[in-house]
């Protein structure tokens, strides 16, 4: 039983990571970027979600605002900034979003002040309910599993099924050719910049209901976000799901079997500690450990 | 790093410094978090500070405030330019335990006093403890020492325990056990600034637990409350004031109600400095007081009672001024043990809401007098 | 050539005037910070060797910053408690002089590049700036658990070490220590770029196929140049310790690996002195800014942007005699 | 000794169901120029690249001076002596011509983990490298940075890097690309000496070089050796002038 709602838990914190991986692997498939500001499209929507859910009190407007709030933020931000970009090395990539942290981060605190704003359910989605076999599982967590299932079969759908998905396959495999077709490349970027930005504000918002919505909030769910569309292979939708179910599900149960593992031979608040603290750490030796084996990530085609 | 200097009546504080014997000013420098996700603390505490001052009309008391950023390094740092260049007389103003670990030995072997309004590291109070170092607040294990003791006194005795994997988290268990004498049904230290806690409310939910203690500071406590609120879970809740402040109740909302904490301070403590503490605050500065103001607030009239008494320049009459803790605390009774740190009355709270506004009442005393477990090893 | 060089010694001895001057007008706070610069810009001298010279775009250079600064704060506060630091397999005593202590910290810092250098360069592009940053997230969350050192709330050792001859409490005695390292790990980046090695390692970066073609294995070249920028960011890491007397997992953060960088492209990637111009306007700016809002990072953001977007060769690039050699 | 110094026997690669190289069998004599041709996407590209190791065959052994070199990497084929050059241009860019030859001089020579002398001081680096330069005709233009050379120029960079790699054999990938006539015909009289210094298997697009350079000649079509002989022969083939040289006349 326990172990069911663990993997649960895991299959939750892997839809949300896919959510955000989702943003930041289509990005750097159909542009070459590295984005490291990501994160705080995340923390933009999770704010935007607050702020309007409290001045109007429906969870359902703050949802619709941290879509448009980080989806206008990823326009401003692209044709501002990003754009000048796409040509330059990974190194200036790194360091110019790495400013761009900086920016949102204390801005977002120059704005919403410095302590963390109220977000809660909304009360149709709270509370917990009895899944087959007794288990009691919260309500709002299955929606996000529900949120991310849809997410990724609506992106599936998108990409295999649309013009503006034809597009965007193109731009991964080949730039020029896309500008020779006669699409209009800068929209087409501007849009799938916007598009994955939303993404993330919709995780931001989603996330930011369970947990708190604070300044930096962001930050750890990015370099969790890197780690996934790396294991998954950069560029790879099917590769960012599979790789954040993977991680999420890695988590979840390393945390919870590992002190266990070790209380079999050592002294119990050891074990805890230690368990703890390689718990922490299980998801980077996954990476490590994929891709010495694969360094292209599992679905990955390019580095 | 910001560089204010607050000159509080620059006129008066002039004229001051030529004439009146004995009467001479004091540098303070003040190291807090006034940037980052840390912010709100080191706010409330350099304005419960500066509102004592404020309120005693302290003209010759000039306070140079900085920001450490939360990082040990930047505090370290910002230390040595109040010593070396500003030449302060006091320091004071750190919010967390690793950054006073790595500045207050330091600056107390340079001679200067330190007056802690929030951190209380065992190490300091115990062999690492010094003649110029006073903590204002608490030692770190005493609110954990009273939630163990509310939770025997409330008929507990399987608790599950949850803390963040580092020094403070293992402290806080230690501490809990202090004074709890049932039995542990789980003991899971979570990774530091984890926000997700689905995983820990699952063992909690399988333990058979009777009651949880935890202690999660930050954004931490705010996602593990809301997260444990939705889960159905309801086994009940004990847990230092930390996760249960003024600020950081609101972001909370209704998933804290009800919830018991551990406090040395609450707003409603009847005494005459706290009611004119609260009402002034709240005058000043438009919102409720924490518990962090409460004390950045008592370290400055601390400060005030000894200046009263003797000159900082006459370190021995000045640490002597300090023992005395000659002044009126918004927690009422307070004095320092010997190795300088507080006893006290520590306080059972509950969440509560008025109108709109989460805050806390006071249910009972968890313990009284209560001093520190390190101070037998305190060879000052 | 001859101007670039006049260019490096120019900036180098700027941060030495400033340090000078700040001590004859009695600023002891402006030396400590010119100290600060110093140590910064050999952090970032180590790393430009990687990415500079070796175009390995390590994120995760914190790890091997922290590195250095552990050793140094652990063997200190061994020394200062009167134990060992190690008792098997064989006894290692604590120390306190910089001498035992700088090549301890290399040797430690050598050998975890060794291996993440191994591993991670399987990896290229993208895949290398992630990778390397998890072996630091790694290692970050291994010394924030590990209570015999402190944990998260890190390693205080109170006493600065000694050096012979020195008073290295003295801010600007300490200073000359950590020019005096910088000067030198700029000497050796100088000439170890113009080398047999930094031929074929510079190659390497700009043409691996080529390089392969031509009987060398840019892997061999690669490690070795990660090994080597790891060992002076190791000893930066140890000076660092040293100047705060103290270390904690902040060290080994990801933030202090992106701060890194941005010494090395706020200076100029790939130019010797670039970061050195790099770590001293960065200091400059954190103390000019930090007086003019409490929101000062974001103006820092706001012009790091304008550099990246503008100016692309940094500080120096800005500069007569500043175009990039090779 | 054998008279054969690089023996291809049976290569097969595939990429996924495309069958890149399909049993080619060839072999590089002693003192001869052996050109390769066929149209594009024949896998003329792809065979070269297994050899010089920068792709693993699926099938089929290489022996070099009678070693195996299937298992040894693209460095270590190099240092065999197994010289080549780019279809397109490879050099480094931001180097001298003069440093790009001593990359080269340096990879045939060993000692690269040196590190504090300068190498532009380094006698046993720069002398070969201004050697092998002049001998590809590029005297005098030694310090010039390889990107601003003109295309004609750093396709003869091309072969001094490859003569300074001290080769045993060379494998020259279409050298004349985007020459000139005159400047292919240049080239073809370097390369007519060359052939003194070791054998070259030339993959090469200009039918007036082939023919006026090779001993003999093999055509790739679609994978396949389909037929290999003197150049007369080669010309008369039928088959050969079907797939073709009918397309390229």
């Amino acid at each position: 039983m326990l172990l069911a709602e663990q993997a649960l838990n895991g299959l939750q914190y892997g839809m949300m990571l896919f959510l955000m991986a989702a943003g930041l692997t289509l990005v750097f498939g159909v542009m070459g970027l590295i984005n490291l500001a990501h994160g705080s499209l995340y923390m933009l929507g999770a704010f935007a979600c607050a702020w309007v859910a409290a001045a109007t009190g429906s969870f359902a407007l703050g949802l619709a605002a941290s879509l448009a709030a980080a989806a206008a933020a990823g326009v401003l931000v692209e044709v501002a900034v990003i754009r000048r970009l796409y040509a330059r090395d990974h190194l200036e990539q790194v360091l110019a979003t790495f400013a761009l942290i900086l920016v949102f981060s204390e801005g977002t605190r120059w704005v919403f002040g410095s302590f963390p704003l109220y977000l809660t359910l909304p009360a149709a989605l709270s509370g917990a309910v009895t899944l087959p076999g007794g288990l009691q599982y919260p309500l709002f967590r299955l929606a996000i599993i529900g949120v991310g299932a849809a997410v990724a079969v609506g992106l599936w759908l998108l990409i295999a099924r649309t013009r503006l998905g034809i597009r965007i396959r193109a731009g991964e495999a080949d730039r020029e050719m896309v500008a020779a077709l006669g699409v209009d490349i800068a929209r087409l970027y501007t849009l799938v910049f916007a598009l994955g930005a939303a993404l993330a504000g919709l995780a931001g918002a989603l996330v930011g209901t369970i947990q708190s919505v604070q300044v930096g909030m962001g930050e750890p769910v990015l370099i969790l976000a890197f780690v996934v569309i790396v294991i998954g292979g950069i560029g790879s939708i099917k590769g960012a799901l599979v790789a954040a179910l993977l991680v999420g599900l890695t988590d979840a149960l390393g945390k919870a079997l590992l002190p266990a593992l070790f209380a079999r031979f050592m002294e119990v608040s050891a074990a805890n500690g230690i368990g703890a603290a390689l718990g922490s750490m299980l998801i980077y030796i996954l990476m490590a450990g994929v891709l010495i084996w694969r360094p292209q990530g599992l679905y990955g085609a390019r580095g | 790093m910001k560089a204010r200097t607050i000159l509080l009546g620059t006129l008066a504080a002039l004229a001051l410094g030529a004439g009146a014997a004995g009467a001479e000013g004091i540098k303070v420098g003040m190291i807090t978090t006034l940037s980052g996700g840390g912010a709100g603390l080191g706010i409330d505490v350099r304005d419960g500070f500066l509102l004592a001052l404020k309120m005693a009309g302290a003209t010759d008391v000039e306070a140079v405030i900085e920001d450490d950023q939360q990082k040990p390094d930047i505090a370290v740092q910002i230390a040595d330019k109040m010593i070396q260049s500003d030449q302060v007389d006091v320091l004071t103003g750190i919010i967390w335990s690793n950054l006073a670990m790595a500045v207050v030995p330091a600056a107390v072997a340079q001679g200067k006093f330190y007056l802690s309004p929030n951190a209380g590291p065992s190490a300091l109070a115990g062999s690492g403890c010094d003649k110029n170092y006073f903590n204002v607040a608490w030692q770190n294990d005493n609110l954990h020492e009273a939630a163990g003791a509310y939770a025997n006194s409330a008929g507990y005795n399987n608790s599950f325990m949850l803390a963040p994997n580092y020094p403070a988290g293992t402290d806080a268990i230690t501490g809990y056990k202090r004074f709890y004498t049932g039995a542990a049904a789980g003991e899971v230290y979570t990774q530091l600034g984890q926000t997700d806690y689905a995983a820990e409310i699952a063992q909690i939910r399988a333990s058979g637990a009777d009651s949880v203690f935890f202690f999660l500071p930050g954004g931490m406590g705010i996602a593990f409350m809301k997260q444990y609120a939705e889960s159905g879970v309801g086994i009940p809740l004990v847990g230092p004031a930390f996760s249960f402040d003024q600020n950081i109740l609101q972001a909370v909302g209704d998933a804290a109600l009800g919830v018991r904490n551990t406090s040395q301070w609450n707003k409603d403590l009847d005494n005459a400095a706290n009611a004119a503490f609260v009402a002034a605050f709240q005058a000043e500065y438009n919102r409720l007081p924490s518990l962090y103001a409460s004390q950045g607030y008592d370290t400055a009239n601390l400060l005030l009672s000894a200046k009263a008494k003797a000159d900082v320049a006459d370190q021995d009459a000045f640490r002597a001024a300090l023992e005395a803790a000659d002044f009126a605390s918004t927690r009422g009774d307070f004095k320092f043990g010997p190795n300088h740190h507080p006893i006290q009355d520590i306080y059972v709270r509950e969440v509560v809401k008025e109108g709109d506004i989460y805050t806390n009442k006071l249910v009972g005393v968890a313990l009284e007098d209560r001093g520190d477990a390190y101070v037998d090893e305190c060879k000052m | 050539m001859r101007r670039v060089a006049i260019l490096n010694a120019t900036v180098f001895a700027a941060l030495v005037a400033v340090a000078l001057v700040a001590h004859l007008a009695g600023a002891p706070y402006v030396v400590t910070l010119a100290t600060k610069a110093a140590i910064f810009a050999l952090a970032g001298v180590g790393l430009n060797l990687a990415l500079g010279y070796g175009g390995m775009v390590s994120f995760g250079h914190a790890v091997f910053f922290g590195i250095g600064g552990y050793v140094t704060g652990i063997f200190a506060s061994h020394a200062a408690a009167g134990t060992p630091v190690l008792t098997f397999p064989f006894t290692v005593a604590g120390s306190a002089e910089m001498l035992g202590l700088w090549p301890m910290a290399m040797v430690v810092t050598a050998l975890a590049a060794l291996v993440i250098g191994a591993l991670s360069l399987r990896t290229s592009g993208v895949y290398f700036i992630m990778v390397t940053l998890a072996f630091a997230q790694m290692v970050y969350y291994f010394a924030i658990s590990w209570r015999a050192y402190g944990g998260e709330d890190g390693l205080s050792f109170y006493v600065r070490n000694s050096f012979p001859g020195l008073n290295t409490f003295a801010p600007l005695q300490f200073f000359a220590i950590a020019a005096g390292l910088l000067a030198l790990a700029m000497g050796f980046s100088a000439l170890v770029t113009r080398s047999r090695f930094g031929l074929a390692l510079q190659a390497a970066r700009a043409n691996r196929q080529r390089v392969m073609a031509s009987g060398i294995r840019p892997f061999a070249l690669q490690l070795t140049a990660f090994v080597l920028s790891a060992v002076i960011v190791g000893l930066a890491g140890s000076l660092y310790a040293d100047l705060n007397r103290f270390v904690s997992p902040a060290m080994l953060s990801w933030h202090m690996s992106g701060e890194i960088m941005v010494f090395v492209i706020l200076g100029g990637v790939g130019r010797l002195a670039g970061p050195v111009a790099g770590a001293g306007v960065f200091i400059l700016l954190e103390q000019v800014l930090g007086g003019v809002s409490e929101y000062w990072q974001a103006l820092l953001g706001l012009l790091l942007l304008a550099i990246v977007l503008y100016a692309p060769g940094g500080i120096l690039g800005l500069l007569p005699g500043g175009r990039r050699h090779v | 000794m054998s008279d054969v110094i690089l023996n291809i026997r049976g290569l097969e690669k595939s990429f996924g169901a495309l069958k890149a190289t399909d049993g080619v069998t060839l072999d590089l004599r002693r003192g001869e120029i052996h050109a390769l041709i066929g149209p594009n996407g024949a896998g003329k590209s792809t065979l070269i690249k297994q050899i010089t190791g920068e792709l693993r065959q699926d099938r089929g052994t290489i022996t070099f001076e009678g070693q195996a070199i299937d298992t040894l990497d693209a460095a270590a084929r190099a240092r065999l002596g197994l010289a080549r050059s780019f279809q397109v241009s490879s050099v480094v860019p931001e180097f001298t011509a003069l440093e790009n030859t001593m990359l080269a001089v340096l990879g045939a020579g060993g000692g690269v983990f040196r590190f504090l002398r300068p190498a532009l001081q380094d006698r046993a680096l720069t002398d070969p490298a201004r050697f092998h330069l002049e001998q590809a005709g590029l005297a005098g233009r030694e310090g010039v940075p390889a990107s601003t050379l003109s295309h004609g120029e750093r396709r003869r960079l091309e072969i001094a890097m490859a003569l300074a790699m001290r080769p045993r054999a060379f494998l020259l990938d279409e050298p004349m690309a985007g020459m000139g006539a005159e400047g292919a015909r240049d080239l073809t009289a370097i390369l007519s000496d060359l052939r003194a210094e070791a054998p070259i298997l030339l993959v090469e697009h200009d039918m007036d070089a082939v023919f006026a350079l090779a001993d003999r000649i093999s055509v790739l079509v679609y994978g396949r050796i389909i037929a290999t002989g003197p150049v007369a022969e080669i010309r008369a083939n039928p088959e050969v002038r079907r797939s073709y040289l009918g397309e390229e006349a």
